[in-house]
């Protein structure tokens, strides 16, 4: 059976969905075993798919057996790097679940509560099948179950202005993987071959490779992938959607979405095209990094003028977008060892702080970050988790950010890219800066008295009585956060400071993978020594 | 494959398409939609790909054409560009 | 007349996707109304589906649909003893491009049935469908609007 | 906006025309997208190997049921998901629960001679596309059509009842908790067939192996299994158009339609 483990992990949740649609529409209570069981064993399996790698090397599967000649079935290919994705996917997922364990919003079961999690679990088999494939098409079908369902998962919540955002959503993500399918055209087109080993091998031969249609192609992939992933120019969908959708699916969509589309990234510039096709001139990755440079000081910046959490943090993921793509595009080994890392340690540290703050957004009646007075100490645990991801996003030692923070940047000097390394830096200390700010008004329960908040509690507009109503109010339904709540989130904190402790043999993973990949021409530096 | 079919088709094709995006009563824009789908299935199955031009045919001509004119029904007709 | 020769003859379809493609995908990104915004989705996405059948066409190719040369033979044979069994395969137009774009206009209508239903949610929510109209009122504020 | 908008598309159609000169001439048999680069070419494969390794004359059918039978399988997925998002976004009710208001209009005692008109037209009309459909459906193997299209037009003379009488009388016979039910059950059978190849310890989706189920040899049983799947993803396009439609045409209401 073990080597059926790449279907396992995808049928499983597959079927759950299957089932709670025959089985219980309408019944959230019958649904939620379901997703807990399906997800436990995808998650199981892709355990076992890792230490299957690591013992023994990459892992391919043929669907329907049609491994002879290569290319005309679908393959599946797992190698460390997305073994380890894997693994995230599926642990991210189960937690996510747990957390929404009573439907979307993290209230009342509602009686979409089923459809919810049938989008779901079907949100998690794209995003697993988008990692696991080792075909260029079959990425893109996959690309269109994440995003549909995310499209769903945004715009089943209650508020108007989430709709809108699903809508910009669905034009910008069409544009996006539409400019991915045309790509694979391009290169189907003078490589006829949709499968990504056997499209790497044709990209060697030298006709091939100087051909304008693959310069053409991999621009095109980039950019479609640029916009999944929300890089600086093209992150317009972003920040709305991810503010104000379900709870449920901002804890699944935050800290994976954009995380799967900068591996498919990776996975195209060095599976497809080869990292020395893609590093072949010096200019392309000067320019990409300098692009990061800018997505990570805007998105740092945008972040400050937040007053809203959600909204900060939905920012923030787009600088850490930033920190992945300019690692990848250093060109040199620690730099693409610390964008691989860092799409696990930010998936972790990203799921911590919107878990958290979900919490505080649902107990503060309302996301404004001033509303979070007190919160720290009628919450103590959720305080504590929330504070672990936000050192991590500062990069504090034995967290997951700080490891990664210190490859890239090992990497940028190597590289010589001292801009990205400032921009590194800059971008930690803005962290700091932001939330501390939080720390201070959760803890000691005062706004701030920086220049960020330039509204005296008496002058935005809100007369104080009714103000101390609210505050009142959320102090009367002052109702301890759920267990089933606190528990994942608890987890997604240890999560963050395992990936930290445990940066060693993950790094080590990484490294295996990529010496072990085939590589063509100048691409000795990424192997690494 | 026939050159001069082919090129009489797609120039009805730009035609179409920029008719539809220009006509401001959506209802009409839907159904000029509709004849861009057909043309574009007519023009697949002169290439020979008639499996994409029935689905085309039974889909983009049909099914979505439905499905806009639904949407319209539901929602305001005029469309200010 | 050279560069007639050499681009545009024997690419005319791909210039006739890439018009189609940039006509819609204009309309995605500027038009003001979200059912004009879909349409232009539509049409950008059959765009593409053009490109790759356009990749496929073979000269004088028939549909890829095998021909009965000789029934009562083939089935005398079995499969393994009759490798070839005389397919050109020059003879038939490629299907793989066929496939891939079943694939794409089932993904196709999927996406524009969705963005239907949000649409209609948003014209529940804020009653009108122009977008400048919307981010106006999201602006103003209202009763459930600023969540 | 306009501004950005045209020159992004100007940018994109610059680029996209750039590589048009490189692109093998139009219909050109040996281009590399049809005849291969080298001496291998996946499509001439397809073509010259389809009907010894399945016995299906249209080349199309068998690569998407078999050789790239996992696409289709999330593309019926994908399906699935948008009628399930639909339902999820607009869908006022719980789902399989009350109904609307039922006055069953009936198209020939309402008096309204358009109505008898269309009314009688389609009736007889809905038949003949259902059963022109179901031979789509079991057609694919030897001629153009197969699963999605059938279904399509399944689905599609369901919506001709719901637009020439009204959406109860669709309703009445493809109820809520039947589309879902079936939708589910369209995947269901796809993926199944998938798992029950893996239970008999070969690669999921490997139709060759259940021969012994079929009762036929293993060629012969992927050209069952094709059909199998294929009927699998007709009882889900044809129970989400009908959703989509049922759901977009009474704003979730699910009442009384157009």
């Amino acid at each position: 059976m073990s080597e059926q483990l790449p279907a396992i992990l995808l049928v499983a949740p597959l079927f759950g969905a299957l089932l709670i649609g025959v089985a219980s529409p309408g019944d959230p209570r019958r649904a939620f075993p379901i997703v807990l069981l399906s997800l436990s064993i995808s998650l199981a399996a892709t355990v076992a798919l890792l230490t299957k790698v690591v013992s023994s090397g990459p892992v391919d599967y043929f669907l329907g057996g049609w491994a002879e000649p290569l290319g005309i079935g679908i393959q599946l290919r797992v190698d460390g790097i997305n073994a380890l994705i894997l693994v995230f996917i599926a642990l991210i997922g189960l937690l996510t679940a747990i957390f929404s364990y009573r439907g979307p919003d993290d209230g009342e079961p509602t009686d979409k509560a089923p459809l919810f999690y049938i989008l779901y679990l079907l949100l998690c088999v794209g995003l697993l099948g988008i990692t696991i494939t080792g075909d260029a098409f079959n990425v893109f079908v996959l690309v269109e179950i994440a995003s549909l369902t995310s499209y769903g998962l945004v715009a089943m919540g209650s508020s108007p202005r989430g709709t809108l955002a699903a809508f910009n959503y669905i034009i910008m993500g069409t544009i996006g993987a539409s400019f991915y399918l045309l790509g694979v055209g391009y290169l189907y087109m003078r490589t006829g071959a949709l499968n990504m080993a056997q499209i790497h091998s044709l990209i060697a031969l030298p006709e091939v490779a100087a051909s304008q249609t693959i310069l053409v192609a991999f621009l095109l992939i980039l950019v479609g992938v640029w916009i999944k992933m929300a890089f600086f120019p093209l992150y317009g969908w972003l920040p709305n959607a991810y503010t104000y959708c379900p709870s449920g699916a901002s804890g699944i969509l935050a800290p994976l979405v954009t995380k799967v589309s900068v591996y498919v990234m990776i996975r195209v510039m060095l599976s497809v095209f080869g990292a020395g096709w893609v590093f072949q001139s010096a200019g392309w990755s000067q320019t990409v990094v300098w692009l990061a440079v800018i997505a990570i000081l805007a998105g740092s910046f945008i972040a400050l003028a937040q007053v809203e959490l959600k909204k900060m943090l939905s920012y923030l993921i787009v600088a850490e977008v930033g920190y992945m793509v300019g690692g990848a595009w250093l060109a040199n080994h620690w730099g693409m060892v610390g964008a691989i890392y860092h799409i696990l340690a930010d998936a972790a540290m990203t799921l911590c702080l919107f878990l958290a703050a979900n919490i505080f957004v649902k107990h503060a009646g309302g996301g404004r970050i001033d509303r979070l007075e007190g919160l720290f100490r009628r919450m103590p645990v959720v305080a504590g988790a929330f504070v672990v991801g936000a050192l991590s996003m500062i990069g504090v030692p034995p967290t997951g950010g700080f490891f990664s923070k210190w490859y890239l940047i090992r990497g940028g000097i190597e590289a010589g890219q001292w801009p990205f390394v400032a921009a590194l830096i800059l971008s930690s200390l803005v962290n700091a800066v932001l939330f501390f700010r939080i720390f201070e008004v959760a803890h000691f329960g005062r706004k701030p008295a920086d220049g960020h908040h330039h509204h005296p509690p008496h002058a935005d507009g809100e007369p104080s009585p009714e103000q101390q109503g609210t505050i009142g109010e959320t102090t009367g339904s002052d109702r301890k956060p759920r267990l089933t709540a606190v528990a994942p989130l608890v987890a997604a904190a240890a999560l963050v400071l395992l990936v930290g402790i445990f940066s060693g043999p993950i790094v080590e993973i990484i490294r295996g993978a990529l010496q072990g990949m085939p590589h063509v021409g100048a691409a000795a530096p990424l192997i690494g020594r | 494959m026939i050159v001069a079919f082919d090129i009489i088709i797609l120039i009805f094709l730009v035609i179409t398409a920029v008719i539809s995006l220009r006509v401001r009563d959506l209802l009409g824009a839907t159904m000029v939609l509709s004849i861009y789908s057909f043309l574009m299935c007519l023009l697949w199955a002169e290439m020979g790909a008639v499996d994409v031009a029935f689905t085309e045919a039974a889909v983009g001509a049909g099914v979505s054409t439905v499905f806009l004119i639904a949407t319209i029904y539901h929602t305001r007709r005029h469309s200010s560009d | 007349m050279d560069l007639l020769n050499q681009y545009l003859i024997p690419h005319f379809n791909y210039w006739a996707y890439v018009i189609l493609m940039m006509i819609g995908m204009h309309a995605m990104i500027v038009k003001n109304n979200l059912i004009k915004k879909l349409i232009g989705m539509s049409i950008f996405q059959t765009a593409i589906i053009l490109f790759y059948v356009s990749i496929g066409v073979k000269e004088g190719a028939d549909i890829p649909v095998l021909h009965h040369h000789a029934p009562e033979v083939a089935e005398s044979h079995t499969p393994a003893a009759d490798p070839h069994h005389a397919v050109d395969p020059d003879h038939y137009a490629n299907p793989l491009p066929h496939v891939l774009m079943l694939t794409a206009i089932v993904v196709g209508v999927s996406t524009l049935g969705m963005a239907l239903a949000i649409s209609q949610s948003i014209y529940k929510d804020f009653d009108t469908l122009e977008e400048n109209e919307i981010l106006a009122k999201i602006k103003q504020g209202g009763p459930g609007i600023d969540v | 906006m306009k501004w950005i908008g045209l020159i992004a598309v100007v940018l994109t159609g610059a680029l996209l025309l750039s590589a048009v000169g490189d692109f093998p001439d139009f219909g050109d048999p040996k281009s590399p997208a049809n005849g291969g680069v080298g001496d291998f070419s996946v499509s001439q494969y397809y073509i010259t190997h389809t009907e010894q390794d399945t016995k299906v004359p249209n080349v199309v059918t068998a690569v998407l049921a078999d050789y790239r039978g996992y696409d289709t399988m999330f593309e019926t997925t994908v399906i699935f998901i948008a009628g399930i998002g639909i339902i999820a976004i607009l869908r006022s009710h719980p789902p399989g629960g009350r109904r609307g208001p039922a006055h069953p209009i009936d198209a020939t005692v309402d008096g309204d001679h358009q109505r008898i008109i269309i009314g009688i037209t389609c009736r007889i009309m809905i038949p003949i596309i259902q059963i022109f459909a179901l031979y789509v459906v079991a057609h694919g193997h030897h001629s153009p059509g197969g699963g999605f299209q059938g279904g399509v037009m399944l689905g599609a003379s369901f919506i001709l009842i719901g637009l020439s009488r009204d959406l109860q009388a669709a309703l009445a016979r493809f109820s809520e908790r039947r589309f879902i039910v079936l939708a589910c059950l369209g995947v269901a059978i796809y993926a199944g067939f998938g798992l029950l190849c893996l239970l008999l310890e070969r690669n999921f989706l490997d139709y060759g192996v259940l021969d012994g189920f079929f009762h036929t040899d293993p060629v012969m049983a992927r050209s069952h299994g094709i059909f199998a799947v294929e009927v699998g993803v007709a009882f889900t396009v044809t129970a989400i158009m009908f959703a989509i439609y049922a759901n977009l045409s009474s704003k979730g209401r699910l009442d009384e339609g157009l």
